[in-house]
């Protein structure tokens, strides 16, 4: 499906959201994936004192799918992230997960909870709790106030957060502050932390920063696997990394899509060499 | 288990050293010294500490008490007032002074004043307040309102102090200034002021910015009265205050002001030109002239150069000082009467005791009340930040701690009792 | 692997810190009381009535300094107005002491002097039922709690944090400071309230009296140890200590930093509160200056001495600065606010772990040298973290160069 | 009529040998208020010169009584009161003290005798100073001078003086004439001297009563205008206050990211050294007494620096990036200082004195004094502000703070010495704070606590302005000072400063970063 035709599915908002702010605890579940699209972004406008960080920018991507977006600095990358999880909020334009879920009216906790996981460009980790603790707190699970009082650690869990230690090759060091953990480690937990929560889509932004060559095509075959289960939006600008990804590749280019298809397709396109590929 | 036995061996020694009382030679008094040295009220305190430690040095000088130095103990409650409590405790069981002489402000005492009945020992308060109390413990050298207020309202409306017919009752939000100024509407109403010509206005501690109060007095002077101002604005406000009434060209001969917290040492701080003319309500001023108080300026004045205080040479005492020094003297007389430093017998020696005071005046202890008769002076400021006395009682007013214009008070006894 | 709560409770401290706070108690418990009561006063053994009150005071900033660094050190929030929870609880508590005084006071009226001699003619409102105990230790807890909660419901949903969230608790507590001065708010003005006769019905001024509040303070110390270990070691610390550090990163793993922090902010206001509510009968007066800001400033102070993020720490800091304070201001009245001065400045530059800090250091130190076979035990505080100064969030940005920011 | 035929007998008769009558004189230095009054309502009405040189000595305290000699001291001269040559210096003398009745008298007969005064000017100030002292005693003497006057701008002044003072004449028709002149007036003073008259009880005439209201209300129309001016002036200068106070904190804490709980501190240390250097001026300069304020800005600014670069230097260097141990640090910091103070000051308030061009106040209309010292502070405020943005902005120091405070490595790596940047831009806003402090010394104390007072209105300040900007300080400052004038107006100080305390807790849960929000990707992180 192209994007053409997934913006013409978007749902039209109902007449039932709550308001802004109000603290809805959305189900994990929850999620209408009816249309095989798990989210989608319509018209969507940010400015920052008058400067346009997205203009209007529109975007859809399928349940399973891996997508890539590349773009210059300043494309508005990190900022369509920002939009997605309720960190900013935009001046106009509709975002959706699923078919039901207003992304807009929602607050970074209950988007969590709903199935989105984001990993920041900077990776972000607790760096005083050991890395156990900080895939121990990611783990999908009730996540309230009186829950986390009388929380146990049950041995399922125990096993699950051990599974995902071995995952991200980190089970060696399981006891140790994550602070004290190389960058690349770093980049590796705060993606053992997404799959802890179990999210439905993924956001990563510039994953493989600061990891080996090995660590990179070790990561891009762990999304590919991911791929299909998941649904992954990879902010990148690795293009051997991209290419192993070999999913769909979408170009922002000052806040709105210059470009969509595989990266070969375009790579060629003029446009883009214009502006990215060709400086 | 070591660590147990550690904690307790400190415990112990804590206990131990705290717990000593301090064996002094037998031939020395202690006295307490509790006034802020640091804090809020160390502006005001800091001058009754010399004051008392001039006077005690004085008294050792001449002899001492039955023979016997005094030996002050000085401790900083800092503007504090549970503090305050607690050095007055300190002072009367750890350093087993035989009377403390201390606090400014009615909190502070109000502090002390459980510890002082709980182990039966006795205070000097020198500052004047809003009475409605009356201590065993206690002996108030200070005025109360009966002292200060009322016959500085009645001065203004007599002739020489032109006959005001409307009031501006203008304090700091706090308790003193609400005593005086509800004791002063009821003695206004009882000489036939009208509410209406009574305006009442309050400012938050450490007001510093006093333009519409001004305003608002220009506006209420402009209603064809006379007008005068009765200030009990505290502390660091006055400098504002008279700083800004000075500006806004508000002379004292239009609308006066008379203010019951300003003194000589207040003035210090302040440039008088502008203040001219304006009233202060005391019981003893500086620029008094008598034998007494030339003697006590004098040796305030060389205290001060001997001791390097700050601008010592620019000195000055003021009425709480007069205040702190007449009651370490009646104090003194008290013991040598009584023979003894024992509270009961002190208490009982203090009564009718008199001392010729810096005031010019011989001052008595009432015989009931705690409170010593005071002559009341009215003073002008003048250029030099002095005050000018322009009127004075006859001679010394007997206190009246409870107030007659306070609803209720006429049923009360004007003489301690002996708390439960 | 399920294990009873008890057992759970039981883990939150080490063998060796039960025995130590079970030492705490047993001084505080007995052995003051035996050395107060029994010993006659002429004894060196003998427990002052001023060591009494001063222990008790101390104990009382003790609690509200780990009240302090459960919301600073665990999560954050440097609240510079924690000076307010602890005056309400004093205050709610004050007023149940004033109500008992009954006809015992200047006037021998019903109602506390100062309404007397102020013309009040009736109890307010907001007095009404304050002569009950219960009410009043209801109170104690639920005017800090409530007013903490509203306040911070506004100021966590808004975002506001770090020094903005600090300078704003400031201007809360001194505003409630101007309003707790005035006389017509009803509660005594500048004077506040003092002179209290009995505490349900025994004499304040009585030693056995001073002994059971010093046992009560004493007990509310421990179990407030006990409690805030216990959330500490909990998977809430866990959640706490994540939002400190990274709080975008909990969020977007699905957890509500509001009502988190909301939650160690409302119990720690209340925790104040009681503090406050057993200070007042033990110093004998509460009035507004309890709530300067200077004096939440000190709160701070001693938990930053004593170590943040360390219990102990907090404990210890608050026992320290107020014992150095008892102590300086007697042997140095002029001085001691230079000494306290410069020992802030050295212990934020020096020990930024305050001095559990320094312990740690200091046992690290003999532990490298083979000693520590017999001395030092171990700390009472075997898991807890160091929190390195850099935790603390960076000051708001002034102008980030960020990528998608035009020049 | 009698009193006036024995002036002018005085005034014909003395000046041939040019002496008082020593009964009059020594009347001066009688007990009794009255006997003064009325002695120096003698006085006046002569124009003997000597009589003028007496009442001025009286009202300043140097007239003084040696035995039976009265005499006053001019220029450290005795001088004999009765016949006004100088004497040698009597053996005693005791002051002749006067209170604020003789003093208000007095002014007045000063006042009129100065209607005379060759030099307009002189004779407009001395009408103008009469405007509160009317008595119906004046009416022959007002009513001579306006036979005199000549001025254009003074014969209308004295015009209405006598409408004053005629207002108890018995005539009802010189009263209605009277009542009427006034209603050209707008002074408070006119009005509440119209004010008895609208009263049945104290005027009896209907066409005076009638007349009275007509004239009070066109006072009151115009003194309403006076009061809304003044409040908005009152709010400016409150507002010129506060930005003056949290100016250099927006450099120290908005800009550089430090909390320097020691700022009021450094305010104190500007307030002092304004006292310092009067303290130097009176010493040796007392002639230019009056120009130490000026003199006092480079010290208060340098002072302050010098004292905040080394704070900068020993402690908050090693802070950086610790703001809330920062916090503590400058708390300690703070206590040194303040002590410090003390002990070198005193902890008493000290005097500082508005220099004499500061004094007083421009009457812009009668009810509406707008003081010379808030004028100054204004002026002041708005200087300080353009030479910080100059600073901030133009000069090549301003442009190394900003970069090190935005990206202190990068900075660094194009050879920004960002060591020194760092102590010179606190030292900046140290030096700003002094100034801040020296104007505050010229309207609040100057002592070693004054600091205190002002650390959390410049926090607010800073905060409800948006930190790191210099605009929004300048906004939050004085919207603070109006909103809270007129607050007061209406609630009284109280409440008002409760009330701007809670708006400002309120707004800034509104917009948590200040009215300038800087908005961004990273703007709250």
């Amino acid at each position: 499906m192209s994007t053409t035709e997934l913006i013409r599915e978007m749902p039209q908002g109902s007449g039932t959201e709550p308001a802004p702010g109000m603290a809805r605890v959305v189900q994990p579940g929850e999620v209408d994936l009816t249309h095989g699209v798990i989210l989608y972004l319509d018209d969507i406008t940010v400015s920052f004192d008058g400067f346009k960080a997205l203009n209007r920018l529109s975007l859809a991507i399928g349940v399973g799918e891996l997508r890539c977006i590349i773009g210059p600095n300043g494309a508005g990358k990190t900022t369509m992230m920002d939009v997605i999880t309720g960190k900013t909020r935009p001046d106009s334009g509709k975002a959706f997960f699923g078919q039901t879920l207003d992304l807009t009216r929602l607050r970074e906790p209950e988007i969590a909870h709903a199935g989105i996981g984001r990993k920041f460009q900077k990776p972000t980790v607790f760096e005083q709790h050991t890395v156990f603790e900080n895939l121990e707190l990611a783990m999908k699970t009730d996540k309230r106030v009186r829950k986390s009082l009388f929380f146990r650690l049950d041995d399922a869990a125990r096993d699950k957060i051990t599974d995902t230690l071995k995952l991200i090759r980190l089970d060696t060091v399981a006891d140790r502050p994550a602070g004290l953990l190389s960058h690349g480690q770093k980049q590796w937990l705060e993606i053992g932390m997404l799959l802890m929560q179990e999210p439905k889509l993924l956001l990563l932004d510039e994953p493989v920063a600061g990891m080996t060559d090995d660590e990179t095509m070790r990561t891009a075959e762990l999304f590919v696997s991911l791929a299909g289960k998941h649904s992954l939006m990879v902010v990148e600008h690795d293009m051997a990394f991209v290419e192993k990804l070999g999913g769909k590749v979408t170009v922002l280019h000052e806040g709105s899509v210059l470009a969509e298809g595989d990266l070969a397709t375009v790579q060629a396109d003029q446009r883009v060499i214009e502006v990215y590929l060709g400086r | 288990m070591k660590r147990c036995i550690a904690l307790k061996a400190v415990t112990l020694a804590l206990i131990a050293a705290v717990g000593q009382s301090a064996s002094a030679a037998e031939d020395t008094i202690k006295v307490g010294i509790l006034h802020s040295l640091s804090g809020t009220m160390a502006i005001s305190e800091t001058a009754l500490k010399e004051t008392a430690l001039m006077t005690i040095a004085d008294i050792n000088a001449h002899g001492g008490v039955m023979g016997k130095k005094l030996e002050p103990v000085i401790v900083d409650p800092a503007s504090n007032w549970p503090l305050f409590a607690e050095k007055a405790r300190q002072l009367i069981t750890k350093d087993k002074v035989a009377v403390v002489f201390g606090c400014w402000t009615s909190v502070s005492r109000k502090s002390v004043l459980p510890v002082f009945k709980e182990l039966n020992s006795l205070l000097f308060y020198p500052v004047q307040y809003e009475g409605e109390e009356l201590e065993k413990n206690v002996f108030y050298t200070g005025a109360a309102p009966n002292q200060q207020a009322i016959p500085a309202v009645e001065y203004l409306m007599s002739k020489d102090g032109g006959e005001a017919k409307r009031f501006v009752l203008l304090g700091t939000d706090y308790v003193y200034p609400r005593t005086t100024n509800k004791i002063l509407r009821a003695f206004l109403k009882s000489k036939g002021i009208a509410d209406a010509d009574i305006m009442e206005e309050y400012t938050p501690f450490g007001h510093s910015d006093y333009q519409t109060i001004i305003a608002k007095i220009k506006d209420f002077s402009a209603q064809g009265k006379k007008t005068a101002v009765i200030s009990t604005i505290n502390g660091d406000s006055n400098v504002p205050f008279y700083k800004e009434l000075g500006n806004a060209g508000l002379k004292a001969t239009e609308v006066p002001v008379v203010a019951f917290s300003v003194g000589e040492e207040e003035l210090r701080g302040v440039d008088t030109k502008p203040l001219v003319g304006e009233l202060a309500a005391w019981n003893y001023f500086m620029s008094l002239k008598n034998p007494q108080n030339d003697a006590f300026t004098k040796m305030y004045k060389e205290w001060a150069v001997k001791n390097k205080l700050p601008n010592a040479e620019t000195a000055v005492t003021n009425d709480p000082m007069e205040a702190t020094y007449v009651g370490i003297h009646m104090w003194k007389q008290a013991v040598e009467k009584a023979k003894s430093t024992d509270t009961d017998k002190v208490i009982a020696a203090m009564s009718g005791q008199t001392f010729k005071a810096p005031s010019g005046f011989t001052l008595e202890m009432d015989p009931k009340n705690h409170h010593l008769h005071k002559p009341v002076f009215i003073g002008e400021v003048k250029g030099n930040g002095q005050f000018n006395v322009v009127w004075k009682t006859k001679g010394p007013v007997k206190a009246q701690p409870w107030s007659p214009f306070i609803a209720g008070n006429d049923k009360k006894k004007d003489e301690v009792v002996a708390s439960k | 692997m399920r294990t009873s709560f008890t057992e759970r409770a039981l883990v939150t401290l080490s063998p060796g810190g039960w025995r130590a706070l079970a030492a705490f108690l047993a001084v505080m418990l007995m052995g003051v009381p035996l050395l107060h009561l029994a010993v006659p006063a002429g004894s060196p053994l003998h427990v002052s009535d001023y060591v009494v009150t001063l222990t008790g005071k101390v104990l009382c900033y003790a609690l509200v300094a780990v009240a302090m660094d459960l919301v600073w050190g665990y999560a954050g929030i440097l609240s510079l107005g924690h000076g307010l929870f602890f005056a309400l609880g004093g205050y709610a508590f004050g007023m149940y002491l004033m109500r008992q005084i009954g006809t015992d006071g200047s006037y021998h009226s019903t109602l506390p002097d100062f309404m007397v001699f102020l013309d009040w003619k009736t109890l307010p409102w907001y007095w009404q039922g304050s002569d009950h105990f219960w009410w009043a230790a209801f109170l104690v807890l639920a005017v800090p709690a409530l007013v903490a909660f509203v306040f911070g419901y506004f100021a966590f949903q808004s975002r506001i944090k770090g020094v903005y969230f600090s300078i704003i608790t400031q201007a809360l507590t001194y505003a409630a400071m101007l309003l707790f001065f005035r006389n017509e708010t009803g509660f005594g003005g500048n004077n506040g309230f003092t002179d209290f006769k009995r505490i349900l019905g025994y004499s304040v001024t009585a030693p056995e009296t001073r002994v059971v509040l010093l046992g009560v303070t004493s007990l509310a110390l421990a179990g407030t140890l006990v409690l805030a270990r216990w959330l500490v070691t909990s998977r809430f610390g866990r959640v706490l200590a994540a939002v400190r550090d990274a709080e975008s990163r909990a969020m977007f793993i699905g957890y509500n930093p509001l009502w988190y922090k909301l939650f160690i902010w409302t119990l720690s206001a209340a925790l104040c509160g009681i503090a406050g509510a057993l200070y007042v009968p033990q110093v004998g007066i509460i009035n507004p200056s309890e709530m300067s800001a200077a004096a939440s400033i000190e709160i701070a102070v001693w938990v930053a001495v004593g170590g943040r993020g360390s219990l102990i720490g907090a404990i210890v800091g608050a026992i320290a600065v107020n014992l150095a304070k008892s102590w300086f201001t007697v042997s140095f009245p002029q001085y001691w606010l230079f000494f306290l001065g410069f020992l802030f400045i050295a212990v934020t530059l020096f020990l930024p772990e305050g001095l559990v800090g320094l312990w740690r250091r200091v046992q690290a130190h003999w532990a490298k040298r083979g000693e520590a076979m017999e001395w030092p035990p171990a700390p009472l505080e075997e898991t807890a973290k160091p929190v390195a100064s850099t935790v603390v969030p960076p000051p708001v940005p002034v102008v980030p160069l960020t990528e998608e920011r035009p020049a | 009529m009698k009193k006036l035929l024995f002036a002018l007998l005085l005034a014909c008769a003395l000046p041939a040998w040019s002496a008082l009558d020593p009964a009059v004189v020594h009347k001066l230095a009688d007990d009794d208020s009255d006997q003064k009054i009325a002695a120096i309502q003698q006085l006046a009405q002569s124009v003997d010169p000597v009589a003028e040189r007496l009442l001025k000595a009286l009202s300043e305290d140097g007239v003084y009584v040696s035995g039976d000699t009265v005499f006053f001291s001019e220029g450290d001269k005795p001088v004999d009161a009765v016949t006004g040559k100088v004497i040698a210096t009597p053996a005693s003398n005791d002051s002749i003290s006067i209170n604020n009745r003789v003093r208000g008298v007095l002014d007045g007969a000063l006042a009129g005798v100065k209607l005379f005064d060759p030099d307009a000017a002189v004779r407009l100030a001395a009408a103008r100073a009469l405007q509160e002292k009317v008595t119906p005693e004046l009416i022959p003497l007002l009513t001579r001078a306006a036979k005199a006057e000549t001025d254009a701008k003074v014969a209308p002044v004295i015009v209405q003086l006598l409408a004053q003072a005629n207002l108890k004449n018995p005539d009802p028709v010189a009263r209605l004439v009277a009542v009427q002149a006034l209603a050209e007036s707008a002074s408070p003073n006119t009005r509440s001297l119209l004010l008895p008259l609208t009263d049945p009880a104290t005027e009896k005439d209907d066409k005076v009563r009638a007349a009275a209201q007509t004239s009070l209300r066109a006072i009151d129309g115009k003194l309403a205008w006076g009061e809304n001016l003044g409040r908005v002036f009152t709010g400016l200068s409150l507002g010129s206050i506060l930005l003056l106070a949290s100016l250099g904190l927006a450099i120290t804490y908005g800009v550089m990211g430090v909390i320097n709980m020691a700022h009021g501190e450094l305010l104190m240390v500007g307030a002092y050294s304004a006292y310092a250097v009067q303290s130097l001026f009176r010493h040796y300069l007392p002639g230019a007494i009056d120009w130490y304020l000026p003199a006092a800005v480079p010290v208060a600014f340098f002072s302050a620096a010098i004292v905040g670069m080394v704070m900068e230097r020993t402690v908050i260097r090693w802070l950086y990036g610790r703001p809330l141990e920062t916090l503590l640090a400058t708390w300690g910091i703070s206590l040194i200082l303040i002590q410090g103070a003390r002990t070198l000051f005193g902890a008493q308030n000290v005097e500082v004195a508005n220099p004499s061009w500061m004094s007083g106040g421009i009457a812009l209309l009668p009810n509406l004094v707008l003081p010379w010292n808030r004028i100054v502070i204004i002026g002041f405020a708005l200087s300080v502000l353009l030479l910080v943005w100059g600073l901030m902005n133009k000069t090549r120091l301003g442009l190394f703070v900003r970069a090190v405070t935005q990206n202190r490595p990068m900075a660094g790596c194009v050879g920004v010495p960002t060591q020194r940047i760092d102590t010179l831009a606190f030292g900046l806003g140290a030096g700003i704070a002094g100034l801040g402090g020296l104007a505050l010394s010229q309207i609040a104390n100057v002592g070693p606590e004054m600091g205190q007072g002002y650390i959390v209105d410049s926090f607010l300040v800073v905060v409800l302005g948006g930190v790191g900007q210099l605009a929004g300080a300048v906004y939050a400052a004085l919207g603070l000072g109006i909103v809270a004038k007129f607050l007061e107006g209406w609630a009284g100080a109280v409440i008002a400063k409760i009330i701007v305390l809670a708006i400002v807790i309120v707004f800034i849960q509104r917009r948590p970063q200040g009215l300038f929000a800087l908005k961004g990707r990273f703007a709250d992180s």
